[in-house]
């Protein structure tokens, strides 16, 4: 019974993190991708939980999805911001 | 053309390699490595100075990559400053997020010590804790502190250097008592891994939350001006 | 007692921190910090010649638990170029960043600052990767040297520069993921780590042919081998003229060291012929392709950087020779003539980069067909880039002379004459690139002549010249009696 | 280590060691370079007569350098290594002299005379190789060495040239390298050794040993000038005089005819070769080259060029001579090497004075010559009539052992080149020689430097071609006394043959 | 216990695949990084898989820090390429 719970439990976790994992890579909005990035990672985390890894599950909930995830939401608001004013950029680019 | 290489050809392509990498992985799983490396690196925590296998591992069987990993992080974070100067600050957060900020960064910094300790027992660690302090910085960023909360360039520079410092110490004053670098003796072994984990939460925090700003820290020239 | 391998990783490091948080003092500390570095790792080959393989299991903890430590010949061989060729280009680098030179953006101080932390990393990656005896810190070590590589070869600031090196730095972990996941295999499979008792258990078969191609697909990408060179020519040929020397002569190089250990070690033994010919293929490809490209370059260090790609493939030519060759000394000749030849390019490469920079710094530019004054008034500089040069086509008596020879020797021993053509046309080919940058050195106007006009940067320059195409050429037998430790013989 | 076993490298090292330094000096040290590279070739004189004097007296000079397992760098003496050393020596020092004069005040003397020094080093080291690997080692050093002798004016003609030269010795010199290391991988290394190294290994190996005497002759050929392998020599005239004269007399032909030689008598042996008909493909090539240079030399009305064809045919008759079986053309063939070598030393000076002192670069423009500049003029006719064969000029004595020869083999044919070649060279060079001495003067010359003394031109210019032509003279007046030439190829003969 | 382990490990090939593709065919640096760090999550994947040993028996802790030591690798290496990238948005608006 629990074998079958947990082989359930197994599967559902595993689609849950593929599935996150191609909506990330086939979005092309910046941001929505970062999110659903960070959202995987979360997951991962989840999974690695419960493959007995609680530390490398903090880690990466922290480092992987936290932290990387800020970085490139950060980078998703500058490519933002850059494409807006990035119109009027200048061809010769030197200072 | 190109769509169908990217949408047929490559993913077929990489189907074949993925049924490749499956079966060997099926080969070696079921092979007979055994327990591999687990039940000894098990059987001699104890003489680790911590109780949790992990920490073991990361700071005393094999500090060594930690070590470099340290460097690592270091190299990150000079290649960030190389390349410029950090991108002008964000606009000031809202009243709430400035609440959430007051109430968040002294509860984050609180649990990144904790982490910190209890990686010797139980899940954590320095890495953790860093992160913990990162994600600090990463508050502050957020809610419109243009340095982060990060200090003055100098005691920046000696923060993000801490980790390595203390194990490259560590390390050679063990070399140099005739022990090997980086073999603890087991009574010092704990005291040992603590001093090195926090110069490395610590160098982590502020590496991470520097590598979030992206770039040198707007102070430079005031500080370290010629 | 004192570990001299991991103080010869200490050291740099140590060097790297000190730098970093002086960064006022970088210039001084960080040349304080090479002597001290070159002389750790020089200390390692010294010994290793005189006393033997050097071992050292960190941690007090042994195998298979501990990360060991190892320096045999081939270890020590490569140590010892690679310290000799960063002590040169730290020399030079203290003379390079300290004058003003056109189209470069960051004010020169900073510049300075931003090498050398950045430098002394590099380094000390470099050495912890030819002294390691584990797979997984390899892994560690790669990702330091790729991080710190690219860090590097950005600091032009030029956009051309930062664009290369951002896409060196993707392919570079690219590279290290894919070796990750072939230590992944191999842990999964062996549960050891540590490459010794690895060769111990290691069986041919699927898991080890997947994990080798996974590990050497990795690597190759690193070393820029025919078709997966294309990262380099752009970023070696846009950074700094020291970054660019060392990223040549020194960061491909030891992914090509490693994919060597590898071989030697573990995977030559229980590896079918056809994946050591494939190896062979790529290298005529790079051959050929990368001297071709160079003739054809209009600057002088983007032919020195498909040069790279082309000096890449012969070290590769190397391997479907040593697999169809018996154990015995025809086989530890030419293990020995590949080192010779690597050593030789890495001394080679780096003169010529070097050399090079003068060249540019001294014209504004690195355009070969507007060169002529430049060249000929700089007697050291196109005398380091002949000799550098002689060692590149391979003339005597240059190292890489008695390599060809030995190679090409046993090329038609064994019947397999189309390495001799391969490597006779590659020859040819790089006469005629070598002898386009020359050929700009013989000018009608006269120039007040001088030969050496900046001694800081030109000396380094020419020595690593002349160690190319002299004292290796002439004195290669001490690379047997050294690799005869734990490596041949 | 005896001081036989270290004369080889010392005599290497006496003109290389100045020569490194010589890079090191500043323009205006006019005197300490002098002094280097007179000292140098005063040094080198001295220790190649200890060695002549050693190899006669039966001494092993012998020094032996390991480069690789398997691989070494061997120098040693034999007769014919001291020959060619002898030839190099004498003429680089009077070259260097001529080199002084002529570079007067000129631009990148250091780098000049660097350059130069190691091209006789290499020169050196060719002669006194003792295995294949140490010759193709020196053979490409002296291809590397001669490039910036050749570019350097910096003209786009001299970059010309100097592409065109690099581009066939640099080819050459691959061909000559696998034909090397192929002989190497099927015998083990080579070394030199009289009567040939095959022994009983020969038959079981011949279809690829004649291959390969064949790529060898082909990477030989290019530098020793052979048709159609000779286009770079006639290019290579736009260096300035003394490198001509280095390219033409003293080093680089010498050089691959001299490996010929070695090739034919220390490698394959002569029986050998003339069993499979090594010696007459040889021959023929020879033959070939002798008639096609001379033909060629006719038409040119460039002074130096007239004279590098010249050097095409000429070089050959050394080629010729060891193509025919047997002792007497071998002395003929050897021989040339030195009388060749002095001979066309003499003329190129003397194409160089008239240029710099006249601004006379064009046969057309030689008439009356001999009037305005009677001792140049007189050395250039010794060496033309040498060159054509007339007695008692050194030339006369090579042409008649190599007819003597050819005769003795039963090679008639032979005989008809060298009459045919000799009434080509009366064609190209008699015109010349009237033109100089017995046409008018012309109003004004070209472009006439100011008079510097009392001499018909500077005296470091006008005593070299006048002290080679003396040899050339003396070397046909005694060739029977001890010692010369003549009596050197003959024990180098008899040797080779074992008879 | 060994099939837990090839399930997952198998999950985590499939992430290195899907990773994998993402970043050849993608231009965008911030959608290569997100492949890049979906790839390494699949190798930390298969390692974390592999030191499974069963609900009852302790995982093997070496390659736990083996991924713990990758995770931090991998943040250090994303946060370099963005400070690339951002250098040449800069560049672009100069």
């Amino acid at each position: 019974m629990t074998t079958t719970l947990l082989a359930a439990f197994d599967i559902l976790l595993s689609l849950t993190l593929l599935a996150l994992a191609a909506a990330a890579l086939t979005s092309a909005e910046p941001r929505r991708a970062v999110i659903l990035f960070i959202a995987f990672g979360l997951v991962l985390a989840l999974v690695w939980a419960r493959l007995r890894a609680p530390d490398l599950a903090l880690a990466e909930a922290a480092i992987g999805a936290g932290l990387s995830g800020a970085l490139l939401l950060a980078a998703t608001r500058r490519a933002k911001a850059h494409t807006k004013e990035g119109a009027s950029g200048s061809p010769e680019g030197q200072p | 053309m190109t769509r169908f290489v990217s949408l047929v050809l490559l993913p077929l392509g990489l189907a074949a390699i993925g049924v490749v990498l499956i079966w060997t992985f099926y080969l070696a799983a079921t092979g007979e490595a055994g327990a591999r490396l687990a039940d000894l690196a098990l059987a001699r925590v104890p003489e680790t100075g911590v109780s949790n296998p992990v920490t073991s591992v990361l700071l005393n069987y094999r500090a060594y990559d930690t070590l470099l990993e340290l460097a690592v992080l270091l190299a990150a974070l000079l290649g960030i400053w190389s390349l410029g100067p950090a991108a002008p600050g964000f606009q000031r957060g809202g009243e709430i997020l400035q609440g959430m900020v007051d109430w968040f960064v002294p509860l984050l910094i609180l649990a990144a010590g904790y982490m910190l300790w209890v990686g010797a027992y139980a899940p954590g660690g320095a890495f953790q804790a860093g992160a913990l302090l990162g994600s600090a910085g990463v508050m502050l960023a957020l809610a419109g502190y243009p340095s982060a909360g990060l200090p003055s360039e100098r005691l920046l520079r000696l923060l993000s250097i801490l980790g390595i410092l203390a194990f490259c110490l560590v390390g050679l004053v063990l070399m140099v008592l005739g022990l090997g670098f980086l073999t603890y003796p087991p009574e010092l072994a704990k005291w040992l891994i603590l001093l090195i984990e926090t110069g490395a939460t610590l160098a982590i925090g502020v590496t991470l939350a520097a590598a979030y700003l992206g770039g040198r820290p707007d102070h430079t020239s005031e500080v370290d001006a010629p | 007692m004192i570990d001299s391998l991991a103080l010869a990783i200490v050291a740099p490091l140590l060097g790297a921190v000190v730098v970093t948080l002086f960064p006022r003092h970088a210039q001084r500390l960080g040349v304080a910090a090479a002597v001290v570095s070159a002389a750790a790792a020089l200390a390692i080959t010294a010994v290793v010649w005189t006393d033997g393989v050097l071992r050292s299991e960190l941690g007090g903890w042994g195998v298979p638990l501990a990360i060991t430590l190892q320096a045999d010949g081939l270890s020590a061989a490569l140590l010892g170029m690679a310290s000799l060729v960063a002590l040169s280009v730290s020399v030079y680098a203290g003379g390079y960043f300290s004058s003003p030179q056109d189209g470069e953006r960051l004010a020169d101080d900073s510049r300075s600052r931003h090498f050398w932390p950045l430098w002394l990393l590099l380094w000390s990656a470099l050495n912890g990767l030819f002294l390691a005896g584990d797979l997984f810190n390899l892994y560690v070590t790669l990702e330091l040297l790729g991080l710190s590589a690219a860090a590097l070869g950005a600091l032009t600031g030029s956009r051309e520069a930062v664009e290369a090196n951002l896409r060196y730095l993707l392919v570079g972990l690219l590279g290290s993921l894919f070796y990750l996941l072939g230590v992944a295999l191999i842990y999964t499979a062996y549960g050891v780590l540590d490459i010794g008792l690895l060769a111990e258990v290691i069986a041919p078969g699927p898991v080890a042919a997947t994990a080798m191609a996974l590990m050497f697909g990795g690597l190759l990408l690193k070393a820029a081998l025919f078709p997966m060179h294309f990262w380099l020519p752009p970023a070696h040929a846009n950074a700094p003229a020291p970054v660019s020397a060392v990223l040549s002569a020194l960061v491909v190089k030891a992914a090509f060291y490693l994919v060597l250990r590898l071989w030697l070690d573990l995977y030559g033994p229980i590896t079918p012929l056809g994946a050591a010919n494939l190896l062979g293929l790529l290298g005529a490809a790079a051959v050929l392709w990368g001297s071709w490209r160079a003739l054809r370059a209009e600057r002088l260090k983007l032919l020195a950087a498909y040069s790279t790609v082309a000096q890449m493939g012969y070290l590769f030519i190397g391997f479907p020779l040593i697999a169809a060759t018996a154990a015995g000394p025809a086989r530890d000749n030419l293990i020995a003539a590949i080192v010779l030849l690597a050593l030789t390019h890495g001394f080679a490469k780096a003169g010529f980069f070097l050399a090079a920079g003068m060249v540019q710094k001294t014209a504004g530019h690195d355009r070969i067909d507007n060169l002529g004054g430049a060249a000929q008034g700089l007697p050291a500089a196109a005398f380091t880039i002949g000799l550098a040069g002689v060692a590149l086509i391979g003339l005597p008596p240059s190292g890489t002379f008695i390599a060809k020879w030995i190679l090409l020797e046993q090329s038609l021993i064994l019947g397999l004459w189309w390495w001799v053509l391969v490597m006779m046309i590659g020859t040819l080919l790089a006469v005629g690139y070598v002898f386009r940058v020359l050929s700009r050195a013989f000018n009608r106007e006269p120039t007040p002549y001088r030969f050496v006009n900046d001694a800081r940067a030109e000396i380094p320059a020419l020595l690593l010249g002349a160690l190319s195409a002299l004292v290796l050429g002439l004195a290669a037998q001490p690379l047997w009696t050294l690799l005869g430790q734990g490596v041949i013989g | 280590m005896s001081p036989d076993t270290l004369l080889p490298p010392a005599i290497v090292l006496s003109s290389l060691l100045p020569g490194l330094l010589i890079f090191f000096l500043k323009e205006k040290s006019h005197r300490l370079r002098t002094a280097l590279n007179l000292g140098g070739a005063v040094v080198k004189l001295t220790l190649v007569v200890w060695m002549i004097k050693g190899v006669y007296d039966g001494h092993e000079f012998e020094y032996r350098w390991a480069l690789a397992p398997g691989l070494e760098l061997v120098l040693s003496a034999d007769a014919l290594s001291v020959l060619f050393v002898a030839l190099s020596s004498v003429l680089w020092l009077v070259t260097t002299v001529y080199a002084i004069g002529y570079l007067e005040d000129s631009p990148n003397r250091s780098r000049f005379f660097g350059f130069f020094s190691i091209c006789v080093s290499a020169t050196v080291g060719i002669a006194l190789s003792g295995n294949l690997l140490t010759f193709v080692l020196f053979y490409e050093i002296l291809t590397l060495a001669t490039y910036p002798l050749v570019a350097h004016r910096g003209t786009p003609d001299a970059a010309q040239g100097a592409k065109v030269y690099l581009a066939y010795t640099m080819s050459g010199g691959a061909v000559l390298l696998i034909g090397a290391i192929g002989l190497q991988s099927l015998v083990g290394p080579v070394e030199f050794t009289q009567g040939g190294i095959l022994g009983d290994s020969a038959e079981a190996l011949r279809p690829a040993l004649i291959i390969l005497f064949f790529v060898l002759l082909a990477g030989l050929g290019v530098k020793a000038a052979l048709v159609p392998l000779h286009g770079w020599l006639p290019q290579a005239m736009v260096a300035p005089a003394p490198v001509s004269a280095l390219l033409h007399a003293v080093a680089v032909v010498k050089a691959g005819a001299f490996g010929l030689i070695r090739v034919v008598y220390d490698v394959y042996g002569v029986d050998f070769a003339h069993a499979n008909g090594l010696l007459f493909a040889l021959g023929i090539l020879a033959s070939i080259t002798i008639v096609y240079g001379s033909v060629k030399a006719l038409t040119q009305d460039s002074l130096k060029k007239r004279l590098a064809y010249s050097t095409v045919s000429q070089v050959s008759y050394i080629a010729l001579g060891a193509s025919i079986f047997g002792p007497i053309a071998t002395i003929g063939g050897v021989v040339h090497l030195v009388h060749q070598g002095v001979m066309k030393i003499t003329l190129f000076f003397c194409a160089g004075n008239y240029a710099e002192t006249l601004g006379i670069h064009k046969v057309s423009e030689m008439d009356g010559v001999g009037r305005r500049m009677p001792l140049t003029s007189l050395a250039f006719t010794v060496g033309a009539l040498g060159m054509i064969g007339v007695p008692p000029v050194a030339g006369f004595v090579s042409k008649w052992y190599l007819g003597l020869g050819a005769a003795d083999s039963g090679a008639n044919w032979v005989l008809i080149v060298l009459v045919a070649s000799s009434l080509l060279n009366a064609a190209y060079f008699l015109p010349i020689l009237f033109r100089a001495w017995f046409r008018a003067e012309p109003g004004a010359w070209p472009k006439e430097h100011a008079r510097r003394g009392r001499l018909e031109t500077a005296g470091a210019l006008l005593w070299p071609p006048v002290i080679t032509a003396v040899l050339a003279l003396t070397a046909g007046l005694f060739a029977a006394a001890p010692f010369s030439p003549l009596e050197w190829a003959a024990l180098i003969a008899e040797r080779e043959y074992g008879r | 216990m060994i099939s837990t382990q090839l399930f997952y490990g198998g999950g985590g090939i499939l992430l290195l695949l899907l990773g994998l593709w993402s970043f050849l065919v993608h231009a965008p640096l911030l959608r290569k990084l997100i492949a890049l760090n979906v790839m390494g999550a699949g190798v930390f994947h298969i390692l974390v898989a592999t030191a499974y040993r069963g609900l009852d028996t302790p995982p093997d802790p070496v390659p736990h820090a083996l991924v713990l030591t990758g995770i931090v690798v991998a943040v250090s290496a994303t946060a370099l390429a963005l400070a690339f990238g951002q250098r040449l948005d800069r560049d672009d608006d100069r």
